[in-house]
This record gives C-alpha cells, structure tokens and sequence, in this order.
C-alpha cells in the first residue's frame, strides 16, 4: 500500500512517470486525466515509464500503456519503459508491448533513447 | 488422509471496491502458499484473479458496487478459483474472450483480461446470463 | 461519501484447519491495511484473530474441523472482527475468560488467550450457547 | 511458510530450540513430542530458545514455554531466551515469561548464562 500513485517528472520534452508498487485498475484511475492535463500545458515528445517500483502490474497497466502509446503516435512522440521485473516483464511482453515500445536498462537510457 | 491432503474450500465476500483487487490477490496468494508454489505460479495465479475481480468493479456492477463472490478450492496441487458477481451479465461470452474486446467507454481498458486469465491459468470458464450475473472458474496445477 | 470512507465488511468462511489460523490473521493484516495502521496495531489486531481462530479450532470443533466464519468490518477508522463457530460453545463464559483458564487436557495451552484479546484490542465481547458455538467480537480503533 | 518447524541443537548438557517464523498453535504441535523424546533420551540441563527467526507469536507459543519451564523446574534445570523481535517480546512481557526465564543478547549469552 505504499506508493500508491503515479508520480511525474520532466525533463526538457520528456515526461518521465513513476509507476506505483501495484499497478491494477485501481491505481490506474487517476493516470488519464493527470497526463492529459501534463501533455496539454508542456510540449512532451517522450514518455518514459519507469517501472522499477512496480512488483504487480495486470492488464489495466497494459491499457493505460497502450493509450499513452496511441496519444503520442499521434503527435509523433515515442515511449520508453525502463525497470521492469520479473512479473511486469512477463505481462509486458504477453500483452505485446514490447512490440511497441522500447525497453532500457536505466533512466539515462530510456531518456536519452 | 492427514490435514495436509484433503480438499479444502475458502469462501469469501466482499464489496466490489477497486480497493478490493489488491486484497482478493493478496488473499488469494496467501492462503495458496500451502502448495509450496513458485514465485511464478504465484504471480500467475495473482494476475489471473486481479482480472477477474476488476472485472466485476468495472464491468459486473459497472462501479456500483455490489459483492463480489469468490472461492478459493485446494485438490492436491490444484487450485481452482471462482469469482462470481450479481451484476449485469455478459450478452456473448465468446466474444467478450476474444483478444482486445472491451466494452470500456473510456478507453482505459486493453480487452486483455480474459486474455490474460487463460495465459496464466490452465482451464478458464465463464457463464454468464444477462440481468443476472457472471461466474468465472480459473483452474490450475501448481508443480513448485 | 467518497470510496474512502464508507463503511466496508469482509466475509470469510474457512475450514477449521490449524493451517488457516495464519491464513486468517495475514488476511485480515492485509485488509486492514487501508487504515494506515502502525505495525504495532497490525501485531495487535493479527495476534487477537490468531487467539479467536485457533480457539475455534482447538476448543469449538475440538480438532474434528468444521467450519470458522470471519467477519471484518471497517467503519471509519474502527475495525471489529467477529469469529463464530458452530462448535460445542462455552458453559461458562466469565470462568473461560478468566487469565491462564483452560480445558485443555493436553497442557500445552496457557489460557491466556482471551486475556491477549484484551490486551490487543479495545473492546471484545463473548456470546455463546453449550451445543450451538461462540461468537467472538472485537473492536479496535487504529490511529494509525 | 518457510521454516515452519523446530530445529534442535545440542551444545554439552544445553538444548537449543530454535522456533520458526510464524510461533502458533499450528506450528507448535510436534514440539512437546519433539521435546520430551529429546529430554528422556539427553542429560539436558538449560534449555535455550532462539527467537530470532520469530516474527510472530500468539498464547501458543507461551503455553510450550510455559510447560517446558515446568519440566525443567522440575528437574532443577534453567531456561533462557534470545532475539526476540519486538512483536514476541511485547508477547513474552504481556505473558508473564520475562519474569520466569532470562532474555539474553546473544546465541554464546543465553548457552554460558
Ligand atoms: N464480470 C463481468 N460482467 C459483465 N461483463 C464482463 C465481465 N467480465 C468481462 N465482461 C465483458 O467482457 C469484456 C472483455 O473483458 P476483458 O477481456 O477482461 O477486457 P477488459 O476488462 O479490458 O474490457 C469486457 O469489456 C466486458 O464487456
Ligand atoms: N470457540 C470456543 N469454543 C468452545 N470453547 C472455547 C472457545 N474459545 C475458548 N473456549 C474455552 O475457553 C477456555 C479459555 O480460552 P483461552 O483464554 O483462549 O485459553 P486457551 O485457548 O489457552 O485454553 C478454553 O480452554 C475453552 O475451554
């Protein structure tokens, strides 16, 4: 129950958001409407998702994934992940979206792409 | 047969909150740690339960509430799991399982929860009736 | 009134199984956990559960199984956990609640186990009928 | 679940007890076999608790340690105690046993006295 929320940071374009402990539809509910808001008032052109609090994740974090990666294919934008474990890896790559984002070892690396 | 082998049943009731899906996984890992099972069936099991339990929160008593039914079997090393809710029921199954299908309104949702509950379980099955509610029965072998 | 704050109830029913004694005091460490609890009030609400739990098992269904009914509540920042069984019950309830009480033949037990569920919580009350079981009650505020 | 039993361990005439994780009615159903085998078949005159991989206790727990501090009164032996976490203390102290057995800093304490 400890860091049960998303935290944001930015750097230049990019937005880096930390992911919470337990990723499930619960804690995904705020996670829209807070990105809407941060894309409409910044100029984003990369999110990266850092996993590396993250010990659960179900197929409420795929969905919230998949639509930040549809917001910024749209404006041209890219998505990176970093920090995954075990679990969120397996769920990842099941829910196919290692297809379409990019995995990287550390922060620096998912930032600078 | 000593403690250790007979079948045993837990029974549980409670709000269909998304607060919830933590505990229902939780619980659910809990009292499976009997079966000495790995980290990964753990989590297997985990994630197959948070899909079902979501859910019913989400799609069952569409954010509502109501009472989420759920049942945990121990036979041996299998682990059968029942999450049953009252709510509004699913009019096509076959299509509701398939692959991206979500009936979500806002768009959050993947389609991937049945998806992922026959991933990570051996045997999977949904009856559901309109106005009535839905039972999903998630079966699997934990080999530790 | 927000997700937060409504009043919540959990369910449970699980066998009288020595086994599910740490099941049922984990579950509901894990439930309450919403309550922003101390560790302390964590140990606290968990040693009480194991005392009520272990009680049914041992003493209401004398070891032959049966089942534990579990009942948690969480109202504002309260929580009261009842434990029921349909065992063999208490005669004399006062004489059982009395500190290193016991009827157990093996000599194993202290009696001390309603004495720790009033340590550990606020408040505990006893019901119980010869041939029907015992309901235990208990309250704790959790401050967090 | 892991570590759910009693290990014993000899050291001249003391037997060290070493409890597992999670002290309750449950787990400590073997011991009073366990012990009065041990205790018939050894000249046994301390018999030292180890706490430390304890992380939790109930009455149960108190009523094995108890009854052996009977069997050893009984014989003109001692009892000693070491690495209770704060959970079994405060469970050992509410129980009375801190004024019946001696709480040691160390494995080398509790054996010597
Ligand atoms: N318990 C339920 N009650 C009613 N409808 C359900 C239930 N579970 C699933 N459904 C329906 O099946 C669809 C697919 O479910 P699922 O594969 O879990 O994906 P998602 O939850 O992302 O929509 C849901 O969008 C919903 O229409
Ligand atoms: N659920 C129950 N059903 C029947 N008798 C009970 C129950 N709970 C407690 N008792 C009676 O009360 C006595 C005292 O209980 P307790 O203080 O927990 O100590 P202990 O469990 O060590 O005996 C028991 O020995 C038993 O006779």
């Amino acid at each position: 129950m400890n860091q049960p929320y998303f935290t944001y940071e930015a750097e230049g374009q990019t937005l880096i958001v930390h992911l919470p402990e337990e990723l499930d539809h619960h804690n995904c509910s705020g996670l829209k409407y807070e990105t809407d808001l941060i894309l409409s008032e910044n100029y984003i052109r990369r999110i990266v998702f850092d996993f590396s609090k993250t010990r659960f994740m179900d197929s409420s974090g795929i969905g919230i994934l998949l639509n930040r990666y549809k917001q910024m294919a749209l404006s041209g934008g890219s998505i990176a992940i970093y920090g995954a474990g075990p679990q969120a890896l397996r769920i990842l790559k099941i829910g196919g979206i290692l297809k379409l984002m990019k995995l990287y070892d550390s922060k620096e690396a998912a930032v600078t792409g | 047969m000593s403690e250790q082998n007979k079948p045993e049943i837990l029974k549980m009731e409670l709000e269909a909150l998304s607060k919830n899906e933590e505990f229902a996984r939780v619980a659910v890992a809990v009292f499976m740690a009997r079966l000495n099972p790995t980290l990964e069936e753990v989590d297997d099991v985990k994630t197959a339960v948070s899909e079902a339990v979501t859910n019913t929160v989400i799609h069952g008593y569409q954010g509502n509430g109501g009472i989420i039914y759920l049942e945990v079997g121990i036979d041996g090393q299998e682990i059968a799991v029942t999450v049953r809710d009252t709510g509004i029921g699913i009019p096509d199954i076959k299509l509701a399982m398939e692959p991206m299908y979500t009936t979500d309104p806002d768009g959050e949702r993947s389609g991937m929860g049945f998806s992922f509950m026959e991933a990570f379980m051996d045997q999977v099955e949904v009856k559901s009736a309109p106005g009535e509610g839905t039972v999903v029965t998630m079966k699997k072998k934990i080999n530790g």
